[in-house]
C-alpha cells in the first residue's frame, strides 16, 4: 500500500468530516491540557518535597556556659560522624538575624525577642533526613549541649500535609488522565461510529482492514496531534499568564519550585505520544467493532 | 465458478428462510439472469456470493473456493475478483463520482497513472462524462447506479454481480448498460444478474433462474421472463 | 393543483440547468406519468414541488400557493398535504416499517388508537403483513419501496408524488401497487409519478409528460411510453 | 403535539443511539465533574480570604513601665472608637502562650524566648481591616504605648498571595467551564450531525422544526441530566476520599475552612441546570445549523 495514497485519503478524510475533526482535536486538546496540568503540579509538588526534605537540619544548642573545647569536640565529632553531611556553627547574632529573617512576617514578635534570648547552635545536615532522631539520641548528653531540637515532629507533620497534597494531586492527575483517555476514545468511537456505513461499503468493494483502517487511524492520529499542539499552547500560555504572573507572590517565597520553562518544554512530546498512542489504539480497535462485514 | 450447494439462510428475525435448501450451479463465462418476486431470495443470494452474509446450512464455493473456509483476512482478496452493483448502490457518500470508481482500482494496488486513465473512459462508457466530480447526492438516480455498474467492472474481475442494475434506468440507457454487461461477458466474465425487466430478460434470451419463496422454481437455458 | 411557470432549476455544480424554462399544469384529480432519459430532471421537478429544492427562476403553485411566498415554517404544513414516494425511499433507518409509516400519521396528529388500527392495514395493502416490525435493512429492496408506498399515502394526501415506486419491483407487485394508486387516484387524489417502466404507461393510458434534457418534449393524453 | 409521543421520540432515541448517548453522558459527566471542581475550589478560596480577614488584629505593645491609668485610658479610647470592633488585652503570660501556640513548629526558637521578653499588648480588631494603619497612626504615641504593629506590611503580602491564588483558581475555574461547555456542546453537534440525514427525511414528511427538535434536545437534555449526576456523585467520592481523608492535615491546620456537605449537595442542582441548559440550547440551534431542507 502506498504511504501517499493513506496520507492522501487521511486528509479528505479530515476535511470532508470537518465537524467529527473539529471534535475530536478539540476534545483531545482539552483533555490533553488537563493531563498536562495535573502532572505538571504532581511534578510540582514531588519537587518541593525533595526541596523541603533538603533543608530538614538537626539544631544542636549549646549551653550559654559551653567552652571553646566543647565546642571543639563537639565539630570534631560530626566531622566523624558518618550520619552527619555537614554542619555549621551559629552564633546568638546569627541566630537573631535568621529569627528576624524567618518571622519577618511577625515584627511583633521579633521585636519582643532579645538577641540574648537565643542561644548559639550547630545547624547539623544530615546525609539522610530519615536519621534524624537517632543523631539527636547520639548528641543530647554531650557536653555543653542544652538541648537537640530534632524537629521530628515539625517535619513529620509538615512532610504528612505535603504527602497528603502530593497524594491529591495524583489522584487528581490520575482522574484526569483518565478523563482525558475517556474523551479520546469516546470521540473516536463517535467517529468510527458515524463511518461505520462507509467503511462497510470499502470492504465489500474489496478493501483490506488496513486500507479501510488506516487513514483513518491516521486521521485521528493527526486530529490528536493538533490539539496535543493546542494543549500544550494552552500550557505555555498558562506559564506566561498565570505562573509567571498571578503567582509570582507565591514562588517568590521559595518554599514551592518554580514551575520551569523546561518542564513546560517536557509535555509537549509528552502530550504528542499520548495522543498518538491513544488515537491510534483506540482508532484500530474500534473500527472493528462496529462494521462487521 | 459458482457452486451453492443445498444452501439455506434464515435471517434473524424472519419466520421463514431467505432461501430454502438451494443448489445452484453457474459455469465460467455464463450470463445467468435471476429472476422472481420482491422478497424471493434474490439479493440474499448475491450476499452470500460476497460473503456479506454467511449461509446457515450448505456450501457456497467460488473459483473452487469454499467461503466458508476462507479466512476472514483473504475475504477482501476474494472480493476484489468480484464486481458487485448493489442494489441500493452503496457509493461512498464522500468521494466524487471518479473516486468512487477510482477506489475499485486502488483497492486492487493500480498506480495512479493507471487509474487516471482508466476511471474517466470507464465512466464515459457508461455515460457519465462531465459528471465526474459530482458526489453521490449531487446525481440522480440513475446516474448513481450508472456510477455503480462502473465501478463493478472497472477492476476486469471473474466475476460480475448485478443486483438490479437497470432499476432506475430508462429503457433506453437500460439497453446500453445491457450491450456493455454483454460485452464484458463476452470477454469471459461469468455475470450474474437480477432483474424485474422482463423486456431485457426476453431480448437477451439467456439462462434464467427463477425464485420464489426462497427456491428455485425454474431454471431454464435461454430463458424468458414470465 | 399543481402549475408550474416558467421554471428553470440550476445546481450550482452542473453547466446546464436540471429544469429549462418549463411550465406544466397538473389538474386536481389528475393521474400523470412523468417520463425521460436518466438525467432528464424528474426528480428535480418533484424536488421542487416538495420545496426541498426551490427553482432558480420562474414560479411554483400547489394547490393555489405559490411555494416562495410560504414562510419556512409553514412548508412542514405543505408538506403533509403532499406525499411522496422517493427514488431513494428515505426511510428512517432507526425506525420499524411500522414506526416508518406510523411517523407520517403522527405528524399530522393521529391518536395513537387511529395509527395502532390504520398502520396495520396499510402495509397490509402493499404487501408486507408479518414485517411490521423489521428495520429497513432488514428488508428487501422491493419491501422498503413498499414501506415508502405505504408512508406516502396513508396520511391520504391531496397530492401523491411518486418517484420510480416500482424501480425495484416485479411486474406482478408493480401492477398491485399500480391499482393501488390507481385506487387513490379515483378518490380524488392528484397522483404525479415518475416512471421508467414502458408497460405500466401502456397499459394505463394516462396523461404522459415527457422530459429531456430540462425540457418538456411531449405532452400527451392517455399516452403511451416510447 | 403530544408530551408523550415527544418523550418516548426521545427514549427510544437514546437507546438506538447508545454509543451516541455514551459518549454524551462521558464527557457530560467528566466536564461537568471539572466544572463543579472548579467552582468549589474557587468558593473555597474566597471562605479562606474571608476568614483571614477576620483575623486582622492591630496589636498595641504596651511599655515594660506603662501604668494600670495608662492601660485603662487606652481602653476608654478604644471603647469610644469608631474604627475599633473589640478589643482584648494580652498580658505576658498569654502571650507567651500564644507564642509557643504559633510557632509550635519551631520550639527551638520557643525554647530560646522567655517569657518576660514578650511585651503585654492590646489586641485590636477592626470594623474594617482597611483602616489598620490609621489605627497604627492614631496609637502609636498615646501614653505608656511602645510601638502598634500595623502588620500591614504582612497582611498585605498574605492578602496578596492568597488573591493570586485565588484569580488562579478563578481563571481555572472558568476554562473549566469553558472546556465543559466547549466538549458539551461539541458532542451534541456531533450527534446531531449524526442525524442530519434521518432529520432531513423527517422535515420532509412534514415533521415540524418542534417535532424533529424537541425529542433531540430532550434526548440532549436526559443525557446531560444523567452526566450532571454522575459528575456530582463524582464530587461527593471526592468529598469522602480526598477531602476528608487525604487532605485532612491541611484542614486540621485551621487556616483553609473545611468544603462542607452543603456545598457539595449545591453544586448537583447547579451543575443539572447546566447541563440542561447547553444541552437545550445547543441542541436547538445546532440542528438548524445542518439540516436545510
Ligand atoms: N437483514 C435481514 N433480516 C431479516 N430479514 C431479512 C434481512 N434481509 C432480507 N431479509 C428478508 O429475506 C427475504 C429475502 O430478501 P432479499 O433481499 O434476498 O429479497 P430480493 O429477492 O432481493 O427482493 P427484492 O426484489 O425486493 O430486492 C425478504 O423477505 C426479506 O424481508
Ligand atoms: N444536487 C445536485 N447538484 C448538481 N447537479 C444535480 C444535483 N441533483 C441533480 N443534479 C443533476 O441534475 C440533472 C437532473 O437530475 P434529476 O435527479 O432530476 O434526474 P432524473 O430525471 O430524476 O434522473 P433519473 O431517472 O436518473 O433519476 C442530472 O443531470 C443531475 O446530475
Ligand atoms: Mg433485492
Ligand atoms: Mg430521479
Amino acid at each position: 500500500m502506498r504511504a501517499k495514497f493513506v496520507l492522501s485519503e487521511a486528509a479528505t478524510g479530515l476535511w470532508r468530516n470537518v465537524t467529527m475533526t473539529i471534535a475530536m482535536i478539540i476534545t483531545t486538546a482539552i483533555s490533553l491540557a488537563l493531563l498536562g496540568a495535573g502532572g505538571l503540579l504532581y511534578v510540582q509538588i514531588q519537587e518541593t518535597k525533595d526541596l523541603l526534605r533538603n533543608k530538614v537540619e538537626v539544631m544542636v544548642f549549646l549551653k550559654d556556659d559551653a567552652s571553646p573545647q566543647d565546642k571543639k569536640a563537639l565539630e570534631e565529632k560530626f566531622r566523624d560522624d558518618s550520619l552527619v553531611r555537614d554542619f555549621e556553627f551559629e552564633s546568638r547574632e546569627q541566630a537573631h538575624e535568621r529569627f528576624k529573617e524567618l518571622f519577618k512576617h511577625s515584627p511583633d514578635f521579633v521585636a519582643g525577642v532579645s538577641k540574648q534570648a537565643l542561644p548559639e547552635s550547630y545547624r547539623v545536615r544530615l546525609k539522610n533526613p530519615g536519621d534524624y532522631s537517632a543523631l539527636a539520641d547520639e548528641y543530647k548528653s554531650e557536653k555543653g549541649v542544652s538541648r537537640v531540637s530534632s524537629q521530628q515532629e515539625t517535619v513529620s507533620q509538615l512532610f504528612a500535609m505535603i504527602d497528603a497534597i502530593k497524594n491529591t494531586t495524583f489522584i487528581v492527575a490520575v482522574m484526569q488522565a483518565v478523563a482525558a483517555l475517556l474523551l479520546m476514545a469516546n470521540t473516536i468511537q463517535v467517529a468510527a461510529y458515524s463511518r461505520r456505513r462507509e467503511v462497510s461499503i470499502m470492504k465489500l468493494v474489496g478493501a483490506s482492514n488496513w486500507y479501510v483502517r488506516l487513514p483513518f487511524v491516521l486521521e485521528a492520529a493527526i486530529a490528536g496531534l493538533i490539539g496535543a499542539l493546542l494543549a500544550w499552547l494552552g500550557l505555555v500560555v498558562a506559564k506566561v499568564m498565570l505562573i509567571d504572573k498571578a503567582l509570582k507572590p507565591i514562588f517568590t517565597s521559595g518554599l514551592i519550585p518554580v514551575i520551569e520553562w523546561s518542564d513546560i518544554m517536557m509535555t509537549g512530546p509528552i502530550l504528542a505520544m499520548v495522543a498518538i498512542v491513544v488515537a491510534g489504539v483506540t482508532g484500530w480497535s474500534t473500527l472493528r467493532f462496529y462494521v462487521k462485514v | 465458478m459458482i457452486t451453492l450447494d443445498a444452501v439455506t439462510k434464515m435471517y434473524p428475525k424472519s419466520r421463514r428462510p431467505a432461501l430454502d435448501d438451494i443448489s445452484v450451479q453457474v459455469e465460467k463465462g455464463e450470463f445467468v439472469f435471476f429472476i422472481g418476486p420482491s422478497g424471493s431470495g434474490k439479493s440474499t443470494f448475491i450476499k452470500l456470493l460476497l460473503r456479506e452474509e454467511v449461509p446457515t446450512q450448505g456450501k457456497v464455493w467460488i473459483a473452487g473456493k469454499d467461503l466458508a473456509a476462507i479466512r476472514s483476512w483473504k475475504v477482501p482478496q476474494l472480493r476484489r475478483s468480484i464486481g458487485c452493483v448493489f442494489q441500493d448502490f452503496r457509493l461512498l457518500p464522500n468521494k466524487t463520482a471518479a473516486e468512487n470508481v477510482a477506489f475499485a482500482l486502488e483497492v486492487i494496488g493500480k498506480t495512479r497513472p493507471v487509474i487516471r486513465r482508466i476511471v474517466p473512459e470507464v465512466l464515459s462508457l457508461v455515460g457519465l462524462e462531465g459528471k465526474e466530480n459530482r458526489y453521490p447526492n449531487e446525481l440522480s438516480g440513475g446516474e448513481q447506479q450508472r456510477v455503480a455498474v462502473a465501478r463493478a467492472f472497472v477492476n476486469r474481475p471473474l466475476v460480475l454481480l448485478a443486483d438490479e442494475p437497470t432499476g432506475n434506468l430508462d429503457p433506453d440507457t437500460s439497453i446500453e448498460i445491457m450491450r456493455l454487461l454483454d460485452r464484458i461477458n463476452r470477454t469471459g466474465t461469468t455475470v450474474v444478474m437480477v432483474t424485474h425487466d422482463a423486456n431485457i430478460v426476453n431480448q437477451m434470451r439467456r439462462r434464467v433462474v427463477e425464485l420464489d419463496r426462497g427456491r428455485v422454481v425454474r431454471d431454464q437455458n435461454r430463458g424468458v421472463y414470465g
